[in-house]
């Protein structure tokens, strides 16, 4: 395959990518994607950063700003952040529960590319009169009422994106469920697997109250339902119910992820099994499903009464017991291991405290009556980037560097990684922690400036610098993705040295049809187990070697993408009322993607086989087992 | 129960300076030191659960620091493959009972406070003869950047600065006339929202007298994103003893304002809307009424702390503020000078005088 | 696979749908949609329930004026009829018998049809009676649960009607087999929310 | 992919006895409806007959629950072997759906 890879020219590549079904090069794109969404957001940040830098600072004008913070928390949450964590889902999970693939490559694709053009929708706002200016929670009243297309430019993107993520949920679900290789039982599955499951189950389940809440929102807007109108009998308590419905379990998509690639890093660079393996499996799923009884945990103000207040306060405080156990496991795992600092590591290892700071901060918001004083203000805003950036960030930073030589075959340069580290890690404690004190000094969120001389001057000051070093530390990273890039040193299976779990077992980066022979898994981190046999191979196959059946990439996933994409411009031109070509995009649009899944549909797609011949070839370039 | 609680006041008041003696904000905003029983509940609180958790975060460092130091490999050697320990459900179960007792002390007083903070059943009990409680209830309405506050029992209406008296339970009813807005006035006690579709109630007490602070007054905010100047929609709160406030209420509820005295401002008064055109048509300039006007009402404008809720209050801020609105609070609905004018900009003697009179209008003295 | 392998009733595999490993794969996929779909409808009936005989004030139109449950009834009836006649597709084509499983799924899509048909009419009668979609809160959250409901009847007919076109003249093979459940559970999934519907929506709403 | 299924042909016996199975199953099927039926038109008349509401509302959010069991296990085969999982999924769904559900209708409105 790599063989193959490097003769192609520069547009053969991209329309390689534009129609591949196989996951680990859609793990490039959302890597790709994600990456430069997250770049985006964290520039957005910033200008957050330079506007609050000082009192009265007239650098973004009030509408701006609103347009800003609301562009930074939507980017961040949905097209950097679940990007990301998506792209390692489709580089890792596959090869450690040993599949040839996802079980739907094609809807793998048509998922990235929904997401992709939902977000780019999102994002064209900027130069099409206007983004979003309602923040990423856009509440009813207030976004019924803003003028311009930015809301119709927040629902509908989050729609398309909203539908690919979803996709790509249920995607790995069945992954997880049918494609686990011989003797892979569910209680043998790595820990990384295990997330990616709660994930996106809670995908599954979160999504459509969305969904739902947005279509509303469309109708209110586009339709003239009164869904949020209060004179015509309306409630916009709806949307903020549907919305933390959705919200809350969000956050636990993000972070379990997260929790999942720590797992691995602290196993692997502790050279020691997990600690309590049963017990964090246990309460991965313990935590999915408390995620769905706390919403209104965000709604303590609303007016809900005593009652319900009380119930949610006790089912939120629950949270914590699971994620402890999780904590005092890692802890566990690390001690009486050998552990030794990588990257990859210390970011795991100052994931620890951060993300406590972060959990305990959340529970004392759970404490209703406190809540009433925190809310909406600046405490809030320290709590969520704690557990944000201190969690699901310095995931994706770690999961960056231990991933990288698996999806690229080449190694990020360790030195550079740290200088990335302590930047990054030093500007994130600087920025936030003193956020904590400027709320609980009175200081609400989402003001766009503030009058000086009430005590939070200097904070705030201090809150900016710590922005700049973390952007500091970001743009390292962007070196260092270059400079390695250039050098492109090739790397073997197990760069780590430590590997436990069967994508390590593989050449980085693995073959197109991942494993030549279908692995037996033997038990719990079943590389580790052949490696300790002395098993050279690093694997025990399942079957002989025969022909391998694959998916035939399609572009069809661009095209259906497309068509919503120019659809959702139709329908957000068609409200203006003066412009009549707005129908026939609407309608051009929605015949493209209806049309290319009928064709789709119809015609048959039975995919190609990979002959034992050729299989036989490669093994004897050593390309299916990296002994070359 | 009312001793028990000045007891905790005391105690709050205590730690407070204890505590936070050093960077915990400013008295007229800061809920770290709370002028009133429901901040000094929720500070409590705030102590409470801040012990707790401090002493998690205790426990997970000391774990994690001995381990970081007793097991790193340059120490142990490359060669060492550690014991691959399964797990210890000894250590399970501790690690799953002790948050969970934790979290029962913190469950207790959290669903104490939750009852006890909604409990509103007071509100509408007539004042006994002589146990000094006077119960007073506010209509508060948000409204596009500004606040009106309506005092139903007294039949007078103010806007964007709340006026209460100390030492009692006032109830506040807050229903929001636009879009979603959140009632907060920090060091006195926790948010609620100003929800368009329903009233919320819920209560404060006001434990100090503003006139002791720097500023005079407490700052009140609004804590839900509701615009682009919801950055801007600030109010204030005067507190000051029953007596007092009995007089502010007398003096609101005279029905015919103080003459304006001077010349200038008598023209003031004149381009104000004297026949009925103009600013009046908005602005209501007398105490009496009821809450639904379009503007806030100026009745005691002369005695506020700012201008537009929060500039400076000196007749250049309002001259600024009469000639250009949407400069200092981007969307709001106040018209421009050329709207009002009859399309032509108010000339500085025109805004002389406008100031003169507004300056003027004042139920103190 | 082989799309021209051709089967007999007695070398038919007993589970056809799963029989192969995508097959296996749709049928969970299609498992976790319907449950995606559940909270979805859970979404609608919520709102619905929450903004039931909302309006502006003075509203006059409410549910228990509105609805009338003759027509209602035989919508039921005849959907959950559908839902029967579609099992008797799936009976034959567990037996591999090609023409009779086309046969029943045609009368299915008439079933189909003709619910599809009367709940235009009873819109219509609505809409005539003043109670448009913007009429209210209430009007928006009932036409749009049941509504949806609607557009995904019309969706799985059109299914139907795609599938039996297609394969009409090269009959039953694994590789349709589990194309052919999957909408017949995706029609049993759409009468389990019309069964909410005529009781929530309905029956509740005469009873007021 | 690598094990696609293997083709073999029954003997007479086997054949007979999965038709027959098969068409038991359709008896039991007809079953089902029947029963759907009946509920539906009890649903109908107790609404017909003009019952007090907090009688008739539990009675037929009941019936309506028990068809959507019919549908699930015989209609949709929730019934047979290994959908343990399958099942696990609707029941979450059906939780997540319950509390959604409980939600908008207990503290919407206050
Ligand atoms: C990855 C994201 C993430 C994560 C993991 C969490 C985790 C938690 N969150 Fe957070 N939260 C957000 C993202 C996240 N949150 C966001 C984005 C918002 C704001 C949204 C907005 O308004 O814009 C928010 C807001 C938010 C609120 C609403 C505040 C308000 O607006 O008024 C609340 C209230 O209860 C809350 C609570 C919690 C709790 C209890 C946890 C728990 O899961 C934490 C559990 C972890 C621990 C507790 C630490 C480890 C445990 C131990 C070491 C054991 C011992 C501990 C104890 C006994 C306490 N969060
Ligand atoms: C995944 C989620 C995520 C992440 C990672 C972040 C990251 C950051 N956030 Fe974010 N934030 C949110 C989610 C997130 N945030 C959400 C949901 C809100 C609420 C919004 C709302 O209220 O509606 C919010 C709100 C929010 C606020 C409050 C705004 C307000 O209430 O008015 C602030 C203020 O300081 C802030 C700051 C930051 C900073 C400094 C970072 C930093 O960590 C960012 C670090 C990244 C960089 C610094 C990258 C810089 C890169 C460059 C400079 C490269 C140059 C560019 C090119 C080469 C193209 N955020
Ligand atoms: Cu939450």
């Amino acid at each position: 395959m790599s063989s193959i890879a490097q003769k192609k020219g520069f547009g053969a590549t991209i329309w390689d990518y534009m129609t591949t079904v196989d996951h680990k090069k859609i793990a490039i794109l959302y890597l790709i994607s994600g990456g430069f969404f997250f770049l985006v957001g964290g520039l957005e940040a910033m200008l957050i950063r330079i506007q609050l830098m000082k009192a009265g600072n007239d650098f973004l004008s009030a509408g701006t700003y609103n347009e800003v913070m609301t562009m930074h928390g939507t980017t961040m949450i949905f097209l950097a952040a679940m990007p990301l964590l998506l792209a390692f889902m489709n580089a890792v999970m596959p090869l450690q529960i040993g599949a040839r693939d996802v079980a739907f490559p094609f809807l793998n694709s048509l998922g990235f590319w929904l997401f992709l053009f939902g977000g780019i929708f999102l994002n064209l706002s900027w130069f099409m009169g206007g983004a979003p200016d309602a923040g990423w929670t856009n509440y009813a009243s207030l976004a019924i009422a803003s003028e311009g297309h930015g809301i119709d430019f927040y629902a509908l993107g989050l729609t398309i994106s909203g539908f690919g993520t979803l996709i790509a949920g249920i995607n790995f679900v069945v992954t997880i469920i049918n494609m686990r290789a011989p003797g892979m039982t569910y209680m043998r599955m790595p820990l990384f697997t295990w997330t990616t499951f709660v994930a996106s189950v809670l995908i599954i389940f979160a999504f459509p109250p969305l969904t739902v809440g947005i279509f509303f929102m469309v109708f209110d807007r586009m339709f003239g339902a009164n869904f949020f109108d209060v004179t015509m009998g309306g409630n916009t308590i709806i949307w903020e119910h549907l919305f933390w419905i959705f919200g809350h379990p969000e956050v636990y998509i993000l972070v379990l992820p997260a929790f999942g690639i720590f797992s691995e890093i602290f196993a692997i660079f502790s050279r020691k099994r997990l600690f309590g393996y049963t017990a964090l499996v246990f309460a991965t799923i313990l935590i999915g499903f408390y995620g769905f009884m706390v919403w209104a945990h965000h709604m303590f103000t609303v007016g809900l009464g005593p009652t319900a207040n009380a119930v949610f306060a006790l089912a939120t405080m629950a949270i914590a017991v699971p994620t402890g156990i999780k904590i005092f496991n890692w802890l566990l795992t690390i001690w009486g291991g050998s552990i030794t600092f990588t990257t990859p590591m210390i970011y795991a290892i100052a994931f620890i405290p951060s993300f406590v700071a972060g959990g305990v901060t959340g529970v004392m918001q759970a404490i209703a009556p406190l809540d009433y004083q925190l809310h909406d203000s600046y405490f809030i805003v320290a709590h969520f980037h704690y557990v944000i950036v201190g969690g699901v960030v310095l995931a994706i930073l770690a999961g960056t560097h231990l991933y990288w030589p698996k999806m690229f075959g080449t190694m990020l340069n360790e030195k550079l990684g740290k200088w990335t580290f302590w930047f990054f890690f030093i500007g994130f404690h600087l920025t936030f922690f003193i956020q904590h004190f400027l709320g609980l000094m009175g200081m609400p969120r989402r003001v766009y400036t503030f009058v000086g001389d009430q005590g939070w001057d200097l904070y705030n000051a201090i809150s900016s610098v710590g922005a700049l070093f973390m952007a500091i530390g970001v743009i390292i990273m962007l070196v260092n993705v270059i400079m390695t890039t250039v050098k492109n040193e090739r790397v073997g299976n197990d760069p780590w040295g430590d590997g436990r779990t069967l994508e390590w077992a593989i050449p980085s980066p693995p073959p197109f049809y991942n494993f030549a022979q279908t692995p037996l898994v033997r038990g719990l981190d079943s590389y580790w187990i052949e490696k300790m046999e002395g098993n050279k191979k690093g694997m025990t196959f399942a079957e002989p070697l025969g022909d391998i059946h694959m998916p035939n990439n399609s572009f069809i996933p661009v095209v259906i993408s497309l068509g919503l994409f120019i659809a959702s411009f139709g329908a957000l031109y068609h409200l203006d009322g003066d412009k009549p070509w707005a129908l026939p995009v609407l309608i051009i649009g929605l015949a493209i993607t209806f049309i290319s899944m009928l064709v789709r549909s119809l015609k048959d797609d039975l995919g190609f086989h990979i002959t034992k011949a050729e299989l036989l070839e490669d093994q004897k370039r050593g390309e299916t087992d990296g002994s070359k | 129960m009312v001793n028990g609680l000045k007891k905790w006041r005391l105690f709050a008041l205590l730690s407070a300076l204890l505590v936070f003696l050093a960077g915990c904000g400013q008295k007229e905003i800061s809920t770290l030191i709370p002028a009133g029983e429901v901040a000094a509940d929720q500070f409590n609180l705030l102590i409470l659960s801040s012990a707790v958790m401090l002493f998690v975060i205790v426990v997970v460092v000391i774990i994690y620091v001995l381990a970081l130091v007793k097991f790193r490999r340059s120490k142990l050697g490359d060669e060492l493959i550690p014991e691959q320990v399964e797990g210890s459900s000894r250590l399970e179960f501790i690690w799953t009972a002790v948050p969970i007792v934790l979290l029962l002390i913190l469950a207790v007083p959290t669903v104490y406070s939750t009852f006890d903070l909604a409990d509103i059943s007071t509100m509408d009990v007539e004042a006994e003869e002589g146990d000094g409680m006077t119960n007073l209830t506010v209509n508060v309405t948000g409204k596009l950047y500004w606040w009106e506050f309506e005092y139903p029992e007294y039949g007078i209406v103010t806007a964007q600065e709340l006026v209460v008296p100390t030492d009692e339970r006032v109830y506040f009813n807050l229903i929001a006339a636009d879009v979603k807005h959140s009632f907060w006035i920090p060091s006195i006690g926790g948010k609620l929202d100003v929800n368009p579709e329903n009233v919320n109630t819920f209560y404060l007490t006001f434990d100090q007298e503003s006139s002791e602070l720097d500023d005079g007054v407490f700052y009140g905010k609004c804590a839900e994103l509701c615009g682009p100047s919801h950055a801007l929609m600030d109010f204030k709160v005067k507190t000051m003893n029953a007596e007092d406030f009995d007089q502010w209420v007398a003096a609101m509820q005279e029905e015919e304002p103080a003459p304006v005295e001077g010349d200038l401002a008598q023209q003031g008064e004149e381009l104000f809307g004297a026949d009925g055109a103009g600013c009046i048509a908005c602005h209501a300039t007398s105490g009496t009424g009821t809450s639904g006007a379009v503007g806030p009402n100026l009745a005691t404008f002369g005695d506020r702390n700012r201008v537009a809720g929060y500039l400076e209050h000196d007749e250049e801020n309002l001259k600024n503020w009469i000639s250009d609105p949407q400069e200092y609070k981007p969307g709001n609905l106040m018209p421009d000078d050329e709207t009002l004018n009859g399309g032509e900009p108010f000339s500085d003697q025109e805004l002389d005088a406008l100031a003169a009179y507004l300056m003027g209008l004042t139920v103190e003295e | 696979m082989d799309l021209n392998k051709q089967y007999t009733p007695r070398t038919w595999p007993d589970h056809p749908e799963t029989a192969t490993m995508e097959g296996k794969n749709k049928f969970v996929g299609f498992w976790l949609l319907l449950a995606a779909e559940t909270v979805t409808f859970a979404s609608l009936f919520a709102t619905y329930l929450a903004l039931k005989d909302k309006g502006p004030s003075g509203m006059e139109l409410s549910a228990s004026q509105l609805f009338e449950l003759p027509l209602v009834f035989a919508m039921t009836m005849i959907l959950l009829t559908s839902s029967l006649t579609s099992v008797y597709a799936m009976y034959h084509m567990k037996n591999h018998n090609f023409k009779a499983m086309q046969a029943w799924l045609g009368i299915t899509v008439l079933l189909g049809a003709t619910f599809l048909g009367l709940e235009i009419y009873e819109f219509n009668h609505y809409v005539h009676l003043g109670f448009g979609y913007t009429h209210s809160a209430f009007s928006a959250a009932f036409y749009t649960l049941v509504g949806t409901h609607g557009a995904h009847v019309l969706f799985g007919l059109c299914w139907f009607i795609a599938l039996m076109l297609r394969n009409a003249k090269r009959g039953l093979n694994t590789y349709n087999a589990p194309k052919f459940f999957l909408v017949s559970l995706y029609w049993h999934f759409i009468d389990v929310v019309w069964v909410f519907i005529f009781t929530v929506v309905y029956l509740m709403g005469v009873i007021g | 992919m690598a094990h696609d299924e293997q083709t073999t042909e029954r003997s007479q016996t086997e054949y007979e006895f999965l038709r027959r199975k098969r068409a038991e199953e359709m008896r039991g099927q007809l079953t089902s409806f029947a029963m759907m039926i009946f509920l539906t038109l009890i649903a109908f008349t107790a609404v017909a007959a003009d019952f007090s509401p907090y009688l008739i509302v539990p009675i037929i959010l009941l019936l309506a629950a028990v068809q959507v069991v019919l549908q699930l296990y015989h209609f949709m085969h929730l019934k047979e072997k290994g959908t343990g999982m399958i099942a696990f999924f609707m029941y979450s769904g059906m939780f997540v759906a319950f509390i959604t559900i409980l939600a908008l209708v207990t503290i919407v409105w206050w």
